[in-house]
């Protein structure tokens, strides 16, 4: 190649090794799998009011869900923003410490929000084999199950990995991103409840 | 125009900029998915109107983004290239983009709009 | 004249002995798709030669049949006209196709605009892999039942209703209109009009499983009488039996499997799962159109339909001969 | 940017080669995650899929070849057609043109050292890869798919496909979505934060426009056929009722969402052509591309409006005429984009110098052929004109003209211009000239042959027709062609091999294109770059000044690249990329265990998900300390 005797360069030696924030790779990768999941949420709201239209009553000869645990769940869910933020809030510091508590705190909550979420699915009033209505509701529910589950395995990975010496550099920007994460769970968990306990009473 | 300057020092891209780009698919999304949502509702309520005021307002969206997009673009200083370094060639860019964009979705939103012209929404 | 012949030209390139070709209409909705497609076509036609033309005139004008690395082109006033040739080109684009989408959209309204009072009115259920007509009619006695052989009355409106058994189908007689799916929960219907005497094919036009391929139908445009006289004759029942032969065929007909899945009104057959065969002697056709109704074929196709049908609902009949030399003489007599 | 004398390169090169090295061997083959490595990798696999694919379209034209032909029955031909157009679709086009390609020249040409995410990238490969040997060990079985590469319900449902033929499609289908997801996950992340300093959005090279741009519209359709995939899969094993009209299901909703993905899938398969084209055309032109930014805002708009036409495959179904005919506009609307495109390249011809190698032969290919695809679609997007020639042969011409002529022409220019830099060797001319004459001649006998039989009434997917219907004659020419088309490709693979040990050293930059690719060896470093490049304009090599800086200061010692900013390329940090691991294998088996235990018990998402879990934590589970601290800050 051409002499690098006298050229002239671009030193970023002095640039930081992690970022926060947008400039993160990993923050950029979330949040396009955000989109990706965001998208699926989309297609099956849509495919849920599509099949309404297909049907003359809704809930097509059954009673709507039952609310009560969907209610106390979207308390919980907005109340599980405080340690997530927290943990964000945390991250760039490098507190262990701190950071344990927070991750540790959204953990507690997930699992909460989860067993609430299994009573929510006993109290439905269908099966997802009985007819249209039934098979989108347990779709919409059980893919958002899921985002649960797979945030609580983050959460507790990362809050297992805050008691080592390895939470630093780039783990600490994960934290934050984890944080963000949980927030899509918890606006998806929202505008799923306004679908199943809510449509199915008014629409 | 003293934001545009201020952003655009910054490496960042005024909002109005950003709406230059944005307006024109938000319209066209908008005029296809209600259009098509709405036909079979304005053909049972009788109301045909609904589907041109669709266009008008989805029109009329596109169209605000074209004006953002010439009033950028003539309050861009005249130094600013398409193909340099600086942000403010890149904010240059950004206009031209936005200019075109906006113009082509107005003329997909008006074709969208001949079929409501000539059929009626029960055919 | 020139474009005259040129068109008679390309249809002939197109063109089939006479009943199933999308560019040979025997009513108005098939006509004006055609005209459509010829218009759309010398349009396309033109912009395929201008654009082939300004791609040829762009390789030849500056071609450097070296292959030495050349230096780069800096041309700023070539870049300035050529920003105008390529706004113009974009321009008449656009004019061009809003032309098209204003045509298409008229015709549409056009091939779609047919209606009557009192239409012949015919209820088209796809299953797989024959097509069951039904005339409905108020009263019971009044609807003829029949499969893959339509009859309609030349240059009178009918409307179609669809509807399906089991997969989706499509309706399509390239001659007569544009095809129409038949979806099971969905029930359609569109209007066709033929305006010339004759017999025209159709087929089924979506994938619905291993015999997509023999799932054809026709239909036979005929006058008003010729019609009505059709009609008369399949409200009828079936026909008696009037020798020994067809009774013989008769009673093979109703202790072997046929009047598990067939129809045969008059008699104690009344399965509606495969075609009703009142009056299948009547039919040019058997099997939706993949066999010729002759004694030879109908006994072949009777023996084993998975022969020339493979994967076809109808089981093989082993029948011994005589069995089955009455019961085709039986279903042959059946007019 | 400072003034400094940067490190001699001779001490530098052996370190950084050492740092970016990926293992050799056996196991070394399945712990690559090197860009270069799973690009060819993406590339090969998706070329042996097409030539798999393409053993089925010559049987299926061998069945036709004449009426009542028995060369193969009826379910076996469906399964064949069925298989070849998954394959042509899902396990080609999409892996060829958008990962392949993509893969392997995205990080190149924004000049940094490796994709983003790569052991994500290569979990993909061995994703797709599996999801591949499934669907043909299916048909190898003698239980292939068979309802269709769009499997319709209910046709392709519990009641009509009973066993598990279209289960295999149905996750096959999930492999090859995961996998191309999370490659545009790393190639829209590589673009917007690993482009070169001075490569700011104004300056992007158009392959980057367009390659953002699949990725994104990757991002939005893929998650369509996700969803529509696992409602049939769920109808056929765990008894949900999507699909059943008699308890409120609905068929079109099926069709609703395979076609929301269905077509944009189409132009994420045509993108990378013009992706292709706007590349090579400017370097056999010898100038610029005419027409940057209108040529950037017809690839955006493409992807955008691409999203609003699905409806236009379901004309005759039924719907208000009104609603259908919304669909004709925006069809008709996304025409003028390529239009622009067209007249670009037109225009960019024109005022250049055109030297009429391989590459540009197979450019003139596209234009002709990608131009009559286009033109009738023009006919398909009209209701009335649509409904005599939808599900016909005519469309089955349409769309071989659009995808042959928008990605496999592209793919051939694609490969002539590329395998020197992949290879290192040039490709012999003779032979590329005797392969394209022979493929495009083939190809339109063989598809041009196909408009005239649809007119003529013979739907698409039969397995046979009857004389009657005076097909014959037709059909014959149209099968004649395939021997043409065949040996085109049997010259072009004897070409390769020969070229690959005996053709002509490439050096860097054999045809003085402008993009940074040719700026390093052929073929590249494991490193790419010794120094990281800055960028003076469209065509970094071209505009480079006489001096122009590089990079310096990122640690040789550590896989470290230089991140920037998405807009003006401004450097903002550095960041370390992971090494080579087996764990994106495991990941990838454990996966596919789940996906495939999935199609014959619910439970196997369930007891499946364990491995999965665990090889993911294996995969993300820090590796140790930096060698030296790492300073996070607030960018």
């Amino acid at each position: 190649m051409k002499q690098a005797g006298e050229r002239p360069v671009l030193d970023v030696s002095g640039l930081p090794s992690v970022a926060f924030g947008r400039s993160n790779t990993s923050w950029l990768g979330n949040v396009f799998y955000m989109l990706i999941e965001g998208t699926m949420f989309a297609l099956l709201f849509a495919s849920y009011f599509y099949l309404r239209t297909r049907s003359s009553s809704w809930p097509p000869f059954q009673s709507p869900p039952y609310a009560v645990y969907g209610i106390a769940n979207a308390l919980l869910f907005a109340f599980s923003l405080i340690p997530a933020r927290l943990a964000q809030r945390v991250a760039p510091s490098g507190d262990r410490q701190k950071i344990r508590l927070a991750l540790l705190g959204l953990g507690a909550f997930a699992v909460a929000n989860l067993v609430l979420r299994g009573f929510e699915l006993t109290s439905l009033n269908c099966r997802w084999y009985e007819n249209a209505y039934g098979s989108i509701l347990w779709s919409l529910v059980g893919l958002h199950t899921g985002h649960l589950i797979t945030e609580l395995v983050e959460t507790m990975s990362l809050a297992g990995v805050s008691f080592t010496r390895s939470m630093e550099g780039t783990r600490l920007a994960d934290v934050a991103i984890n944080s963000d994460y949980w927030y899509f769970v918890v606006v998806t968990a929202f505008l799923m409840d306004v679908i199943v306990y809510g449509t199915t009473r008014f629409l | 125009m003293p934001e545009l300057d201020k952003t655009v020092r910054r490496g960042g891209a005024p909002v109005f900029i950003w709406w230059a780009l944005a307006s024109g698919p938000l319209a066209w999304t908008f005029d296809l998915g209600l259009s098509y949502a709405l036909t079979q509702h304005s053909c049972s309520t009788g109301h045909y109107y609904l589907l041109h005021v669709i266009t008008v307002v989805c029109a009329g969206i596109a169209l605000s983004g074209l004006a953002c997009a010439w009033s950028a673009h003539t309050s861009l200083p005249p130094e600013a290239t398409e193909q340099g370094r600086r942000p403010l060639d890149r904010t240059y860019f950004q206009v031209l983009f936005g200019l075109v964009f906006s113009l082509a979705f107005v003329v997909a939103i008006i074709a969208e709009a001949v079929p409501r012209w000539i059929l009626s929404p029960c055919d | 004249m020139t474009l005259a012949r040129l068109h008679s030209g390309l249809a002939l390139l197109a063109q089939f002995t006479g009943e199933h070709n999308s560019l040979h209409p025997a009513g108005p909705q098939a006509s004006g798709i055609e005209w459509l497609y010829w218009v759309v076509f010398w349009i396309t036609f033109a912009a395929f030669v201008l654009v082939v033309a300004g791609f040829t005139r762009a390789a030849v004008r500056n071609r450097s049949s070296t292959s030495e690395m050349l230096p780069l082109v800096r041309d700023l006033e070539g870049d300035r006209r050529a920003s105008w040739a390529v706004g113009t080109a974009v321009f008449i684009t656009v004019l061009t196709l809003f032309a098209v989408l204003f045509m298409s959209i008229i015709t549409g309204k056009k091939v779609e605009g047919l209606t009557s009072k009192n239409p012949v009115t015919i209820q088209i259920t796809g299953h797989q892999w024959w097509w069951e007509a039904v005339y409905p009619n108020t009263q019971a006695d009044q609807t003829i039942t029949t499969a893959n052989e339509i009859h309609v009355p030349v240059g009178k409106p009918v409307v179609i209703l669809t509807n399906s058994a089991d997969v989706i189908h499509s309706f399509w007689a390239p001659s007569v209109h544009g095809k129409r799916d038949l979806l099971p929960g969905y029930s359609s219907a569109f209007w066709i009009q033929i305006d010339k005497p004759g017999t025209y094919a159709g087929r089924c036009a979506e994938f619905c499983g291993l015999q997509h391929a023999h799932m054809g139908f026709s239909i036979v445009a005929e006058d008003q009488d010729t019609f009505q006289r059709w009609e008369a004759q399949q409200l009828k029942p079936a026909v008696e039996p009037n020798s020994s032969e067809t009774v013989r065929g008769r009673q093979v007909f109703l202790t072997h499997a046929c009047v598990m899945c067939h129809t045969i009104r008059g008699t104690d057959a009344g399965s509606r799962m495969g075609p009703d065969l009142t009056h299948v002697g009547s039919r040019r056709m058997i099997a939706a159109e993949t066999l010729p109704n002759t004694p030879g074929a109908l006994a072949a196709w009777i023996i084993d339909p998975q022969r020339s049908k493979p994967g076809n609902k109808m089981a093989p009949n082993l029948l011994n001969p005589g069995d089955l030399g009455a019961l085709v003489t039986y279903l042959g007599t059946l007019q | 940017m400072s003034q400094q004398v940067a490190v001699p390169e001779s001490t530098r090169e052996p370190i950084l080669a050492r740092t970016w090295r990926q293992p050799g061997g056996f196991w070394g083959w399945f712990q690559n995650v090197h860009h270069t490595a799973i690009g060819v990798r993406f590339m090969v696999t998706a070329f042996i899929f097409f030539l798999l694919g393409g053993v089925l379209a010559a049987i299926m034209r061998w069945q036709l070849a004449t009426p009542e032909h028995g060369v193969i029955g009826p379910d076996l031909y469906n399964q064949i057609f069925t298989v070849h157009g998954s394959t042509m679709i899902f396990l080609f086009a999409v892996p060829m043109m958008f990962q392949g390609f993509g893969v392997y020249l995205v990080p190149l040409i924004c000049g940094t050292r490796n994709i983003a995410f790569p052991r994500l990238n290569a979990f993909s490969y061995y994703v797709y890869l599996v999801g591949g040997l499934l669907l043909w060990a299916g048909l190898l079985l003698r239980t292939g798919a068979d309802a269709g590469w769009f499997a319709y319900v209910p046709l392709s449902g519990p009641e009509f496909t009973p066993g598990k033929r279209s289960d295999f499609w149905a996750q096959m289908i999930t492999f090859t979505e995961v996998s191309a997801l999370g490659v545009a996950v790393s190639i829209a992340t590589t673009i917007l934060r690993y482009r070169a300093p001075g490569m700011t959005l104004n300056r992007m090279p158009l392959i980057l426009w367009e390659k953002l741009v699949i990725s994104m519209a990757v991002i939005f359709a893929m998650p369509a056929v996700m969803v529509v995939s696992y409602m049939l899969l769920m109808d056929r094993t765990i008894n949900t009722q999507f699909f059943n009209p008699a308890v409120g299901g609905d068929v079109l909703l099926y069709q609703h969402l395979f076609w929301f993905f269905g077509h944009p899938e189409v132009y994420i398969i045509f993108l990378p052509g013009t992706a292709i084209a706007s590349t090579v055309i400017p370097v056999f032109c010898r100038r610029h591309i005419f027409g940057y930014v209108p040529i950037v805002t017809s690839v955006v708009a493409t992807g955008i409006l691409g999203f609003g036409v699905w409806v236009h495959h379901m004309f005759a179904t039924g719907l208000p005429q009104m609603s259908e005919s919304f669909f004709t506009a925006a069809t008709l609307m996304i025409v003028i984009p390529t239009a622009v495109q067209f007249y670009c390249w037109m225009a960019t011809i024109w005022h250049g110098r055109l030297q009429l190698m391989l590459p540009m032969l197979w450019m003139f290919g596209f234009f002709f052929v990608f131009l009559i695809g286009g033109l009738s679609g023009v006919m398909l997007a009209s209701v009335p004109l649509n409904w005599q020639v939808h599900d016909t042969f005519f469309v089955v011409a349409h769309f071989h003209y659009v995808l042959i002529g928008g990605a496999l022409f592209p793919m051939f220019a694609g490969l002539y211009f590329w395998i020197p830099k992949i290879t290192g060797r040039m490709m012999n001319t003779l032979l590329g000239k005797v392969h394209f004459w022979l493929f495009f001649a083939g190809f339109n006998i063989t598809f041009f042959t196909m408009h005239f039989l649809g007119l003529r009434g013979m739907p698409r997917r039969v397995y046979t027709y009857g004389p009657e219907m005076h097909w014959e004659g037709l059909n014959l020419l149209a099968s004649s062609g395939v021997l043409l088309m065949a040996t085109g490709v049997i010259v072009f693979i004897v070409n390769f091999f020969h070229s690959k040990s005996r053709g002509r050293l490439a050096g860097p930059n054999p045809w003085g294109a402008g993009s940074l690719e040719w700026a390093v060896s052929s073929p590249p470093p494991a490193y790419n770059f010794l120094e990281l490049p800055t960028v003076n304009g469209r065509e970094p090599l071209w505009d480079a000044l006489p001096n122009q800086p590089v990079v310096t200061g990122l640690r040789d010692d550590i896989p470290e690249v230089l991140v920037t900013n998405s807009l003006d390329s401004e450097p903002q940090h550095r960041d370390e990329l992971p090494p080579a691991s087996i764990w994106p294998f495991l990941a990838a088996i454990a996966v596919s265990v789940a996906f495939i235990w999935s199609i014959f018990s619910p439970w196997g998402v369930a007891y499946g998900a364990i491995p999965v879990a665990a090889t993911l934590l294996g995969w993300l589970w820090p590796r140790g300390h930096s060698p030296s601290p790492r300073v996070p800050e607030e960018v």
